[in-house]
């Protein structure tokens, strides 16, 4: 039989080992999977490669990680943490900043055994062109760069090659979900997660709600059990909405 | 063509003005999206008989005005991660899909704030060398928008031009502007031509000119 | 306001002539919007080239628009009807083989602003060499071939470039919309009507119920109004359910 | 290396028990794509303790038996468009996430029937020239599933091998078969090279040798 739940997040993240890369649900506060992002802070990998939009706000989730001196690499549109810029620039992080829907899409094409493809967005962009510091060294000066993205002309238009991302493990965060792994989220909380859940090798899914497998409708399921291997419950210590300070653009 | 700070002082448009004048160019139907700053006055100004369907990045579609204090809803935000509401109508989808809305020129107008803008439509509105670098949808929404309005100051503090012939900036997107809303005029930008289309009330083209630092065409 | 909601079908459909590239819902009968295309054919345009999964195995929809000679070219991935092929070996219609989740994936890449991407599916084949004859001669001689694809190795593996559908035109069927244009499918009807709705410049959408605007609830919406133009009553007198014959692989 | 028929019966395995053969080898928890064919009479032959998750290529997961006549929903079949059901947990997609499960190697494994197999895994079960050519979701199934396993007959009605040294029919995708389970054999590629895995009772490697046009390892 096919049950997914697992009582012990601790022993579901245990697989994760450090260097992973890990895609991670949520924006900002909004879908976050705490627990999970908590759980991993306690299993005390190091070496990580993180995938998500926001580092965050504060020193919970990914902010935690960060601080704890978790992560090699960050991969994100908009980190916000100010204290992830100064890890970036004293050469402690690496920093592949990229679009917001290019992140997504990319996440996607993972999931979806799309090897790369071409979007306009970041053409002819310091994002695209090389240019953009991937890390420093501690000295200050810049380690590496994003390399140079593929430019190619469609139309009368230019476009960036992509690539997908497949990640190691997901994190994600829903609403609801069943022992099969089915999925619901609930308003814009959903944003990032089904793309993160799609783009893991394995992922392990948080729920607000572990409701009977059947509870959830055929048609009313947001991301099947197939692209989720594992559900835990959600902490209730965990912060449901953290203190964001700057607007993203 | 570089220009230097003019310090007299004119009296255009407010800010609330700027929102106002650009209101009134959205169409009904329109799906439009807003980034921070003077778009943001924006909504407020929309005429009664015109219905615009606001896009939020982190995949609304229909957004309503900002959650009352206490009132908000932790699970929706809009894309500056401030608790809103939602139109009647409205529709959640994931970010794939909401900057598949951006990308695929289902988004009629995205209205942005700018560093810079030069008179060929490039922008630079996402890093000030120096500060922090992110990004968010800005590259997407500039790629993706069937037309990029930028509502903004015509001038920067120091009273240096923001309408400029080469963006020193980093480039957010190259020739994507198509219209710029400021206090002082408005321009079109028609292949890779700016021109001014409209004058602030009380102000004259001699005006605009010696605060902007590209030539224009008068339409 | 926005209303979206249109009484007459004709007038909706008025703006396509001939010449146009049309994306179609449906897998089989299953989703497809047949009041749409009997007014298409009511419509009298020809020349048209339509996107769709299959042609079907009767003489409704795609196949009544087949027998009324109103089409130039097919892009399918299974057509099933036999009268498709003997128009088809007789020169008189072009035929675009493609693997089915290409073009799932090309309709949504068009819809999402995806110029191109690469795929794995139909590497090395005849479908991506440039040896599929595209469309005949009245004497039976090949008159043109699908052109070669482009092939890129990515990792280990070997992937075909595919370029995303922008259609002039999509019609798709919902099981409930409003007049925002919001949709929801039944089941498996689902199949390609989002995918083709987002390819189309302008969507019509063709509704079994009309509900309230508001009756969605924002999370139960499968396809969000901006991708919608218009939306017409599904017509009592269309078949629901065609005779199929085969099946597909 | 080329082999004419061999016109003596043998008796292996019939259809349903090629289908339970490889029934015994699913995993609890595998996601399944069945094609036409041998490959579905596999469901019925799943041991008890097994559950698998059937995918359809139209955006079923979770597929149950075909409907009962008179039971039948016009808005719920399977690929080949016959009215099924759902089972408790089943879920709907589009066809894009459905190709997004096969290609993206969320499919465990699909199971499909052949024209001929190369022993090094090419698959040709799409197209006989002459015939009417289409495609559905085979080049997506066999590009993407973790596994592609071939249940078939050994040889074809003339007698003639169908795992070959190199396909005559066009191809499907080259180098994608994992397993052949035929009436005779149950064959693993692994790295290209075709092994033996088991006979099928009372047959012996001669009886299979001399029904298959390449060579083979005995494993």
């Amino acid at each position: 039989m096919i049950d997914k739940f697992r009582e012990d997040a601790l022993a579901a993240l245990a697989p994760i080992l450090s260097g992973a890369t890990i895609a991670v649900g949520g924006f900002g506060s909004s879908g976050r999977p705490d627990t999970l992002l908590d759980t991993l802070c306690d299993l005390d990998r190091r070496d990580l490669h993180v995938i998500v939009n926001n580092v965050g706000g504060d020193f919970t989730g990914i902010g935690r990680l960060l601080v704890e001196g978790r992560l090699r690499r960050v991969t994100a549109s908009f980190p916000v943490l100010p204290d992830f810029y100064t890890e970036y620039f004293a050469g402690r992080v690496e920093f592949e900043l990229i679009p917001q829907g290019t992140l997504a899409e990319r996440l996607r094409a993972g999931g979806a055994g799309i090897a790369a493809f071409y979007t306009p967005s970041g053409a002819g962009t310091m994002l695209s062109d090389g240019t953009f510091p991937l890390g420093y060294r501690a000295d200050g000066e810049v380690a590496a760069s994003i390399p140079a993205k593929e430019h190619r002309v469609f139309g009368d238009r230019e476009y960036v090659l992509e690539h997908g991302i497949v990640a190691d493990f997901a994190l994600v965060k829903a609403y609801q979900g069943d022992r099969k792994g089915n999925l619901r989220f609930r308003l814009s909380a959903r944003n990032f997660n089904p793309l993160a859940a799609m783009s893991g090798r394995h992922t392990v899914a948080e729920l607000e709600h572990l409701v009977a497998t059947g509870d959830l409708a055929p048609d009313d399921i947001h991301l099947p059990g197939v692209f989720v291997d594992e559900v835990v419950l959600r902490s209730e210590l965990s912060p449901r909405m953290g203190v964001m300070t700057r607007r993203s653009a | 063509m570089t220009q230097t700070a003019v310090s007299e002082q004119v009296s255009g448009r407010s800010r609330e003005g700027i929102a106002q004048r650009l209101a009134a160019d959205l169409r009904d139907g329109f799906v439009v999206n807003l980034g921070v700053g003077i778009p943001l006055l924006v909504p407020k100004h929309v005429p009664p008989d015109v219905e615009v369907i606001l896009h939020a990045e982190n995949g609304v579609l229909g957004m309503g005005p900002l959650a009352a204090p206490g009132h908000e809803d932790p699970d929706l935000t809009d894309a500056g991660k401030q608790p809103v509401t939602l139109i009647t109508g409205a529709a959640i989808v994931d970010s794939a899909v909401s900057f598949a809305v951006v990308r695929g020129g289902h988004l009629d107008v995205t209205v942005l704030g700018a560093l810079q803008v030069s008179g060929r439509g490039d922008l630079a509105n996402w890093y000030v060398p120096g500060q922090n670098p992110a990004v968010g949808g800005a590259m997407d929404l500039v790629a993706g928008a069937r037309e990029v309005w930028v509502a903004m100051e015509h001038v920067d503090r120091a009273g240096r031009p923001k309408i400029v012939e080469r963006c020193t900036f980093p480039l957010t997107g190259r020739g994507v502007v198509t219209r710029i809303y400021t206090d002082l005029a408005v321009f079109h930008i028609v292949t890779g031509e700016l021109r001014l289309a409209e004058c602030a009330p009380g102000i004259t083209p001699e005006v605009i000119r010696a605060r902007t630092g590209v030539p224009f065409v008068e339409a």
